[in-house]
């Protein structure tokens, strides 16, 4: 195996595991974020630039925002400032749905035959790339573009309702 | 290259060249490319931060000659050691770091600041040979790391644990995130009729001349202009410079998400801010001014890193004329102008220019009338929201009382 | 008019505004803005309640630079309090030592010989042109601009002070008027530079309006914030270019005819919305009614004694009663209200501040803007704390 | 059309910019060490005491400790203790003088009230602004040694006022003469000390500070 790859891997481990121990709720996020960059790192490294850098813009610039945004502006109500200890019942099925995700996980994993990692990489300049998009692969952008544009429209409805609710509990 | 424009690599434009292989030369071969790179590398490190040093003193001095006064003429002759006094004075001035302040995230807001701001220089082609990184999707490269410096941003507002510099950090992020839009938009078409993402590939595209006078530059073009001047607005506040200098707007949140850093820290921050306007600049001049290329065929004697410094200055000085001249926008105005402003141009600025793409082949005849619909597909829309948007504002005539 | 706070206010701009709760507790964020804030025009304090982005709740808090002007002129000869008058309104110190005259002469039934009125017009006009200049610097320093309106205004300030100094001795505390007419008679050469200056001043408010009133950006950040009602106005006793931005034609240069001014014809401008745009547009206007008042002034100058001769500089023991002199300063009606015993000293000295009557409105004018509105609407106020504090 | 009013004020600067390299009503500053502005002749400092002649200045002081400027001083910063002894001055009247003359410049505001109720032009204002001092008590409490100024002084510092004050004050020295010659021409003239007018080319004395 290849060192970068193994050092690449323990770092994006590292970080996102650290980002769950924290108590410092805005320090985890931070790590998470740092996470995601090394994950355009790993696409650096497998020689896809124009999807690192994609990674790099959309979840470093835009998608952390997001998560900070959301991490500040919601505020905690009186009620959920304490956290009940999780009755028994609880905790099994919190065991039981990770264990089955896990498992589908491990399986796919080892059944799928990886191709063996030859040395060169064919490294797809961006123009091909775009005629791959809009070729072949045209009705998954549009796909995911459609996806996106009503992810957002439901979030401002969202958003613009909860606006009214703020305004109606004094 | 073009054979035309092998022989036209005068020594001074190989200059650069010459020098770095004069000294990688000595270096065995495997580890030759790992030195020119830390050349490159230093060689970016060395340039801007002086241009960021005679930048401060420039706008210091240009801001005051517009304001009929002298600027700083004191320190060496007239004032030339003005920003080295500076750089000792913030070395020397004490780093207070609050109490309650989060000191991993404070000290770490400026650093990440200015490497992002760094990062994004990398890419951009300063001259012929001179291209630090020359990466196939340079474009997008450089918005990445230009878009993770809003991090960096909040970092800083959210260490310092106070009231003030949280609600700047929230409008500071508020503003970059809703001009990352029109500028990403508006440099949609560049690289769609440049048919490439690498920087270098765009300044070949606008390489030429028509006759001999007429560069082929983007901005010659009706939605190059449009283009260019949304990149501009939006170039302005990503860099948080003059009309949209909100976070850290004296007349209200006092120093914004750098109240709490003094000392070297708070120099930090305007080196990356000085950054970040020199590297939008720099990409500006690459997208639209035609990069190093000569405006004119038999200037190209010229090095072509000279061209670039010529347009880049010039530009620069643009964003402290700027800066000397316009009050501020408030925050919601500041995001009107975003959202319902420069998006719509900037999308409606793509239609623009598929027209002129479609329309490239039309005969000399017929270009007055290209001209003429590609100008009125930009000037149109931005009569008509322009209108829309400013309704209620507009100069008033006043009566006088009976006497 | 203004109803107690606890009530639900809609403020002018229509913004729904909630009655406020115990500030630390809800959502609003209680703001402490000054005493030395980079933006209050001084010693001046503003304890802002913000729900989210708009101005909730504005408590202005002043009299940091309160100096006791009062009970001093009461121990004080009414010839001594004359130079404190300098201190009242710092920046319109020839139009304070005329209100302090007036108000003397008017007890006292002194008179005052025609070159001193015409000196006096031709000094309260030069002093307004400079209040006004300054104001639009100091409103567009609160906007934002990095300085260079404010440069331009304290270039053209700084040729009317040096008019000043060469007449009365000093830029700023001039100490000038006295009871029946002026200290030092204006020369020749004096005069021909005020005319030099009037000359050139219109072209400088051409080349200043340029810069600023049709710039969007201004326009953006001043048109419809702030707006005053003209009957607010009345009720609250607004005085000066605030109260015509909102429509009411009361100029006292008109109303009492003080001095000599029934003699000039100049118009009187008025705003229509009363917004901060109106303020600023109305004080341009009034600085060229003013050009045109000094041409006048000027042209008809006589000659004559400065001073009226009888004028009685020391002792002064005015007969018991009571007087009342105001003039149009620039900032709005000063007045000072004088009872004298028959003492050397006034038994009672009050000054009616323009800038402190004109603040009481601030927070009616900030209800529903944002923080940064409240900075532009308290600049064009145009408050000085000297004045407000006293 | 958006956009035009930010390009009209874009051209205002602009041409403050051109027009501060040519144009010097566009470039306003006087570097303050090398070049001083010129001082306008009314402009007033604090105060200083005329003496008629310079190389005794304590002898010739016009002031007669009359107290009036003491009192009329709004904020209170003369203290004037009276000489028990009288001398001639000018007009060879026998006066009082002050024995003791402080003026605590820290707290006067410069605002020549005492010059104007003077009635002797004993007192005037100066020009000279640059007092600075590391010690904001004892220097600043300027005793009758420190304040006195020869009347050459004056008549450089305020020509015209000075023209005019000696104008006045000679007339009134004639006047005194004669009357004195008319009072008493009987007893044979004594030989009269007064002083010639002040006309006489006096050489600068070294002990007082005068305007090079």
């Amino acid at each position: 195996m290849n060192a970068t790859l193994v050092l690449l891997g323990v770092f994006i481990v590292a970080t996102a595991g650290t980002a769950l121990s924290l108590q410092n709720i805005v320090r985890s996020v931070l790590l998470l974020v740092l996470s995601w960059f090394g994950i355009a790192a790993f696409y650096l490294w497998a020689g896809a630039e124009f999807a690192a850098f994609a990674q790099a813009l959309v979840y470093g610039g835009a998608v952390s925002m997001v998560v900070l945004f959301a991490v500040l502006l919601t505020r905690r109500g009186h009620q959920d400032a304490t956290v009940a200890p999780p009755p028994p019942g609880r905790l099994l099925a919190a065991l039981l749905a990770g264990g089955a995700v896990a498992g589908i996980i491990a399986a796919t994993v080892i059944r799928t035959p990886f191709a063996s990692v030859s040395d060169e990489v064919p490294v797809l300049p961006v123009r091909r790339l775009g005629a791959l998009l809009m070729g072949p692969h045209a009705a998954a952008l549009l796909v995911t573009g459609a996806l996106l544009t009503a992810a957002l429209l439901g979030a401002v409805v969202i958003a613009a309702g909860a606006k009214d609710d703020k305004e109606g509990s004094p | 290259m073009t054979a035309e424009a092998i022989e036209l690599d005068s020594w001074l434009e190989r200059l650069p060249l010459t020098l770095r292989d004069l000294l990688a030369g000595p270096i065995p071969g495997p580890w030759r490319w790992i030195v020119q790179d830390v050349i490159a590398i230093a060689v970016v490190l060395a340039v801007f931060p002086l241009l960021f040093a005679f930048l401060t003193l420039a706008e210091r001095k240009v801001l005051g000659r517009i304001q009929n006064r002298p600027g700083p003429n004191r320190v060496g002759w007239g004032g030339i050691l003005q920003p080295f006094a500076d750089g000792i004075k913030m070395l020397t001035k004490e780093d207070i770091v609050p109490r309650a302040a989060d000191p991993v995230l404070h000290f770490l807001a400026p650093v990440a600041l200015v490497s992002f701001s760094l990062l994004s220089l990398a890419v951009i082609p300063y001259g012929r040979h001179l291209v630090p990184l020359d990466l196939d999707a340079g474009i997008l490269y450089f918005f990445a790391a230009s878009a993770s410096s809003e991090l960096a941003v909040f970092m800083a507002g959210w260490a310092g644990r106070n009231k003030y510099s949280l609600l700047a950090a929230m409008r500071a992020l508020a503003q970059l995130i809703s001009y990352e839009l029109p500028l990403l938009l508006s440099l949609v078409p560049v690289v769609m009729l440049a048919g490439t993402l690498s920087p270098s590939g765009i300044v070949a595209a606008q390489a030429g001349w028509s006759a001999g006078f007429l560069p082929h530059w983007n901005i010659l073009t009706p939605w190059g202009l449009a283009g260019f001047a949304i990149f501009m607005v939006a170039a302005l506040a990503e860099a948080n410079r003059s009309p949209f200098d909100l976070p850290e707007a004296e007349s209200e949140l006092i120093a914004g998400h750098l109240t709490e850093y003094s000392g070297f820290k708070y120099a930090l921050f305007f080196m990356a801010e000085y950054f970040a306007m020199c590297a939008l600049s720099g990409m500006a001049v690459t997208l639209f001014l035609g990069g190093w290329q000569a405006p004119v065929a038999i200037l190209q004697f010229v090095p072509s890193y000279g061209w670039f410094a010529i347009k880049l200055l010039s530009l620069l000085l643009g964003f402290i004329w700027i800066r000397a001249t316009l009050p501020r926008l408030r925050i919601d105005q500041l995001m009107r102008l975003a959202w319902k402003f420069l998006l719509p141009l900037a999308l409606i600025n793509l239609v623009t220019a598929s027209f002129w793409h479609l329309s490239a082949g039309w005969g000399a005849a017929a270009q007055p009338l290209r001209w003429g619909l590609g100008l009125a597909l930009v000037a149109v829309p931005f009569v008509v929201i322009g209108r829309r948007l400013s309704t209620g504002l507009g100069p008033r005539t006043y009566r006088y009382a009976a006497p | 008019m203004i109803e107690n706070l606890s009530s639900p206010l809609v403020s002018p701009a229509g913004a729904r505004v909630r009655p406020v709760q115990d500030a630390f507790h809800g959502d609003l964020l209680e703001v402490s803005m000054g005493p030395h804030h980079p933006s209050t025009h001084g010693v001046f304090r503003m304890m802002v309640t913000l729900d989210g982005e708009a101005i909730v709740r504005l408590k202005p808090v002043f009299g940091y630079l309160h100096r006791n002007h009062e009970k001093l002129g009461e121990n004080t000869t009414y010839l001594g309090s004359m130079p404190y008058t300098d201190r009242l309104d710092y920046l319109n110190s020839m139009t304070n030592n005329w209100a302090y005259a007036l108000a003397v002469e008017k007890l006292i039934g002194q008179p005052v010989p025609e070159r001193a009125e015409y000196v006096r017009v031709i000094l309260a006009e030069l002093t307004r042109l400079q209040n006004h200049t300054c104001l639009a610097g100091f409103l567009m320093q609160d906007c934002g601009c990095s300085g260079t309106p404010l440069m331009y205004a304290f270039r053209e300030r700084e040729r009317i002070l040096d008019l000043f100094e060469s007449l009365s001795g000093s830029r700023m505390m001039c100490n000038y008027q006295r009871f029946g007419g002026c200290r030092v008679d204006p020369g020749p050469e004096w005069l021909d530079a005020v005319r030099g200056l009037v000359e050139g001043y219109g072209a400088f408010l051409d080349e200043y309006e340029a810069l600023l009133t049709g710039n969007e950006i201004v326009m953006a950040r001043t048109q419809g914030v702030g707006r005053l009602k003209p009957d607010l106005a009345v009720s609250a006793g607004i005085t000066g270019p605030m109260l015509r931005a909102a429509g009411v034609p009361y100029d006292i240069r008109k109303v009492d005819g003080y001095g000599i001014y029934p003699r000039f014809s100049f118009r009187v401008p008025l705003g229509d919305h009363g917004d901060t745009y109106d303020r600023y547009m109305i004080r341009v206007l009034e600085a060229r009614e003013s050009i045109s008042i000094l041409r006048q002034a000027l042209k008809d100058i006589p000659a004559g004694p400065i001073i009226d001769p009888k004028s009685r500089l020391r002792g002064l023991r005015p007969k018991a009663g009571e007087a009342y002199g105001r003039i149009e300063g620039p900032k709005g009606e000063i007045g000072f209200y004088l009872i004298s015993d028959g003492g050397p000293n006034p038994h009672r000295y009050r000054v009616r501040a323009p800038s402190f009557v004109n603040l009481t409105l601030l927070e009616d004018l900030c209800l529903g803007h944002t923080v940064a509105d409240a900075v532009v609407i308290l600049g064009s106020i145009d408050i000085v704390l000297g004045e407000v504090d006293r | 059309m958006l956009g035009t009013g930010i390009l009209k004020g874009l051209a205002v600067t602009a041409k403050n910019l051109a027009g501060s390299f040519h144009d010097p009503g566009r470039f306003v500053t006087t570097q303050y060490p090398e070049q001083r502005s010129v001082l306008p002749e009314n402009y007033r400092n604090f105060p200083f005491l005329v003496a008629e002649d310079d190389k005794d200045p304590m002898g010739t002081l016009r002031c007669v400790a009359c107290q009036i400027c003491e009192k009329e001083c709004p904020p209170q910063c003369i203290y004037i203790e009276k000489s028990r002894d009288k001398k001639p001055d000018a007009a060879g009247k026998m006066q009082l003088y002050p024995a003791v003359f402080d003026i605590d410049i820290s707290v006067c505001m410069s605002c020549q009230i005492c010059v104007e109720v003077c009635p002797f032009d004993a007192i005037k204002m100066d020009q000279e602004f640059e007092i600075a001092t590391d010690n904001r008590f004892r220097p600043l409490l300027r005793d009758r040694e420190q304040l006195a100024r020869s009347n050459r002084y004056f008549q450089q510092v305020h020509p015209t006022e000075a023209a005019e004050v000696d104008a006045r004050l000679a007339a009134a020295r004639r006047a005194a003469e004669e009357k004195a010659a008319a009072k008493a021409p009987p007893p044979a003239r004594q030989e009269v000390q007064t002083k010639p007018a002040t006309e006489r080319p006096d050489p600068p004395a070294g002990g007082i500070k005068t305007e090079a």
